[in-house]
């Protein structure tokens, strides 16, 4: 199982953080696991990209041109990766605040209206987590448990009051996804 | 088995070289290798450890050349343009033959070019780079796992041959994060009785210079360091083979390009065409016996380059006429597509 | 008795002149040689009696080729 | 404790001798060249503080390039302009040793000012020696940044213009404005007392280096007889009336006297 995925979004939405939180839970279960940015020289505000390969063999190339999944959170994004998504592969995309959904037909679009259930949730700053709980849901590719446990060791001590508020973002990205 | 950390291939290249004894790090910020200078400035000084952050790359490659000459344990890290700013300092330390590890995380050129990941600075490496007739021993890693493990894979060498080692990454091998286990790493044992550590009354003065003003002795000079690269093509050499025992398209690349390489002998292999790679872990000394040998079986070699084919000319003068090759290859910061390697591939049969 | 007195390592000597100029004019026990050394250079020497060792002279000899002896008291 | 000798039954002092610091080879320095006497005082001074065994030396390009030759001591030879940046290598791994460079103007004051101008501002634990002769030596007495204003050179024949070649730079001034150097100074050698002078000034910059208290930059006023075209003791004529007006003589910075 190789399963290549692009996470873009704008700078400061937190795109890197949920690729890293992916790459760190396929670690944690034992995988083979490669992050890797398309970074620009702006470090703030700018299109951000970063893909993350999870696989049970080594990965031979962390570059990729096409992928099996993409989690979009802005439009330019989606204008960008929509046709680098291989066929029969997956869109999840946040739904509030991008109006126009993939245009193709074969691929499977999942709207998820991440902002507003952030909202709800109380901070907009678990959006990301509401979208990976989805890219859960849909993939299979990590469990939820084993991204709890890379909060528990990626985020510094005096975060970790912020992992329950994380959770119940993944749990409801999650729910969601299951519906559709 | 040691503990596995999720690091960018920048920091664990930083880590491991703390690992493997560490005396001193001169840099000099420059996107994609920054990561090196920022790491080492956190950690160094809680350490003990000789940091500065110098004035340019020229001014970090001649406090190497200091350090290196005291018989320390030495490094600066750069990009592409830094690199080239270096160049006069290496051509010194390379003649002086000072131990020390310079790393080159590359970018696309020429010029201030890109950010993005190229290998265009492939003769810069292994060609010399600065004036004058010399080597450095020039190493590529392929994945953040190699990044931890070839700093002290360079120590070892250019302490062994009192020669500057290169590890010539490049910026997708610099930003990526791999899994990565840190290891015990071997610590410098080899007495320097040549280092400028200060006089002592019963020996002669230690003296680092480049500078012999007389042809004849320029020349003996130069003679010595020819013998030295002469042995070190004898006896250093790492390839990585993949598929190669029944291949008969090869292709040769390195870095992160053999990454891409891979793939496409996967490809190449699910369609029944029997694809190889030879992948120099060790770029100089150039591995030309592993080509040699694989060239009586080969009907074709591919020189797989994000570059505008410079390796590819290694492997030629490898194979001398025996069997045909060519460069496939993007530049600029364009990445090969594997699909697109395969096509080459196929060409070659 | 000599109150002072200077050797000169003539084989190193350039030539200058420059320790003359430093002799204290009453003294002027330097002068330079007529005859030259292996390179060519002619070299100085102590020409009268009258040095003081005051060392003035290898103070500015930039090749160190002076050594000054004076009358221990 | 001097040494005494035997002459005709009287007992004499050794007044002056040559510093054991310095080895047997001759000097490559033109007759009457500062750089000589500089050499010179530096190995005294080595020797008398006993510091052979703590010191490493950098010689740079230009002139003094050749410095390893003659001092007794270890040593590097850095790349044109870059001694500071050598030094700063040296000395951040052997803090407790004494490290000092010898370098002239077009090194120093050219080629060399961003390594200059940042080892002096981070206070690198240094002792620089710059030889201002206002002109490229060895390379045959082209015209440097510290050259005087309508001074002719091979390269400027027809006398500096400060139109086309910017004025004569005051390296001392510059550095002397940056927090990081402790002791700065211009000495001389063209006269006995200087010469005493300028050895003072390179104990004190030896002492400030092995009390750590940053960098010390010690600007000898010298001559270029050879570039200047004129015989040394012509030179030294120049050198008063020209040089030293230009580049007046005195500490110009001293953090032990604020």
């Amino acid at each position: 199982m190789l399963q290549e995925v692009i996470f873009a979004g704008f700078g400061g939405q937190g795109v890197l953080t949920i690729a890293k939180n992916v790459a760190y839970s396929a670690m944690l279960e034992g995988k083979e696991t490669c992050w890797m940015p398309t970074y620009g020289p702006e470090m703030r505000g700018g299109t951000c990209g970063c893909t993350v390969s999870v696989s049970d063999k080594m990965i031979s190339s962390p570059i990729l041109a096409k992928y099996d999944v993409g989690v979009i959170l802005n439009l330019p994004s989606m204008d960008k990766y929509e046709p680098k998504i291989k066929s029969g592969g997956l869109i999840i995309w946040e739904s509030t605040t991008i109006t126009d959904g993939p245009k193709r037909g074969d691929v499977k679009s999942i709207p998820i209206p991440a902002y507003d259930i952030a909202v709800e949730l109380g901070s907009t700053l678990v959006m990301g987590m509401v979208l990976l709980g989805a890219f859960i849901q849909k993939t299979e590719s990590i469990t939820i448990d084993s991204v709890l446990e890379a909060l528990r060791k990626t985020l510094p001590a005096r975060r970790h009051n912020l992992i329950p508020l994380n959770e119940t973002a993944l749990r409801k990205g999650y729910e969601y996804a299951s519906k559709i | 088995m040691g503990e596995i950390h999720l690091m960018k291939g920048n920091e664990a290249l930083a880590e491991a070289s703390i690992r493997a004894g560490l005396d001193a790090y001169f840099g000099y910020p420059i996107t994609p290798q920054s990561e090196i200078l920022e790491y080492f400035s956190r950690e160094l000084p809680k350490k003990g450890i000789a940091f500065v952050q110098a004035e340019s790359e020229v001014a970090s490659i001649n406090m190497v050349y200091g350090a290196a000459g005291c018989g320390k344990r030495v490094m600066t890290s750069t990009s592409s343009p830094g690199f080239s700013l270096m160049m006069e300092g290496v051509s010194y330390i390379a003649c002086a033959e000072l131990p020390c590890v310079l790393v080159n995380v590359q970018r696309g050129g020429p010029g201030l070019g890109t950010i993005q990941p190229s290998q265009g600075d492939y003769f810069q490496a292994v060609k010399g780079g600065g004036h004058g007739d010399y080597h450095m021993i020039v190493l590529a890693p392929n994945s953040v796992q190699e990044m931890a493990d070839m700093p002290s894979i360079g120590f070892e060498l250019a302490e062994k041959y009192r020669i500057p080692v290169l590890i010539l990454a490049d910026g997708a091998l610099g930003q990526m994060m791999e899994k990565v286990e840190f290891k015990e790493y071997p610590k410098k044992n080899i007495e320097q009785n040549w280092a400028t550590v200060g006089k002592p009354e019963k020996r002669d003065a230690n003296v680092i210079t480049s500078l012999f003003i007389e042809s004849e002795v320029m020349e003996q000079v130069n003679i010595k360091l020819q013998k030295k690269y002469e042995q070190i093509t004898e006896e250093v050499e790492d390839c990585e083979l993949y598929h190669a025992d029944d291949a008969e398209v090869f292709i040769v690349a390195y870095g992160i390009s053999s990454r891409l390489a891979k793939k496409a002998v996967d490809l190449s292999r699910e369609k029944g065409v029997r694809a190889g790679l030879i992948r120099p872990k060790i770029l100089w000394p150039f591995p030309t016996k592993v080509i040699q040998k694989y060239a009586t079986q080969a009907k074709g070699f591919i020189s797989l380059e994000m570059s505008a084919g410079q390796m590819i000319e290694d492997v030629k003068l490898s194979l001398d006429g025996s069997v045909k090759s060519k460069h496939y290859g993007r530049m600029g910061g364009m990445i090969p597509a594997p699909e697109d390697i395969l096509k080459e591939i196929e060409s070659m049969l | 008795m000599l109150k002072g007195f200077i050797e000169v390592d003539i084989e190193r000597c350039k030539g200058c002149e420059l320790c003359i100029g430093a002799c204290p004019p009453k003294i002027a026990c330097l002068s330079m040689s007529k005859q030259t050394n292996k390179k060519g250079y002619h070299f100085m020497e102590q020409t009268q009696n009258s040095c003081i060792g005051c060392g003035n002279c290898a103070l500015m000899c930039p090749d160190s080729v002076i050594t000054v002896y004076r009358l221990k008291k | 404790m001097s040494k005494v000798i035997e002459r005709d039954g009287v007992q004499y002092e050794v007044i002056w001798e040559k510093p054991k610091g310095l080895k047997e080879k001759q000097m490559h320095y033109c007759p009457g060249c500062a750089h000589s006497t500089l050499e010179k005082l530096i190995m005294e001074v080595i020797g008398e503080k006993g510091l052979t065994e703590n010191t490493i030396g950098v010689s740079p390009v230009g002139c003094s390039v050749f410095a390893y030759d003659y001092m007794d001591i270890d040593m590097q030879q850095a790349a044109h302009g870059r001694a500071a940046a050598v030094a700063t290598g040296i000395s951040r791994v052997f803090p407790d040793k004494l490290v000092f460079t010898i370098q002239g103007d077009g090194d120093l004051a050219a080629i060399g000012t961003a390594e200059t101008i940042h080892a002096c501002n981070r206070g690198e634990n240094i002792v620089i020696f710059f030889v201002n002769n206002a002109i490229y030596g060895m390379t045959g007495g082209q015209m440097a940044p510290t050259t005087l204003e309508g001074q002719i050179t091979s390269s400027s024949p027809h006398g500096r213009d400060v139109k086309l070649a910017g004025h004569p730079i005051k390296i001392s001034e510059l550095v002397a404005q940056l927090p990081g150097t402790c002791f700065v100074t211009r000495v001389a050698v063209n006269t006995p007392q200087n010469v005493k002078k300028t050895k003072a000034a390179i104990e004190k910059a030896f002492n400030n280096a092995l009390d750590k208290k940053g960098t010390s930059l010690v600007e000898l006023v010298g001559n270029c007889p050879s570039g200047w075209k004129m015989t040394p003791v012509n030179s030294y004529i120049w050198w008063e009336k020209n040089m030293i007006p230009m580049y007046p003589l005195g500490v110009i910075k001293d953090v032990d006297n604020n």
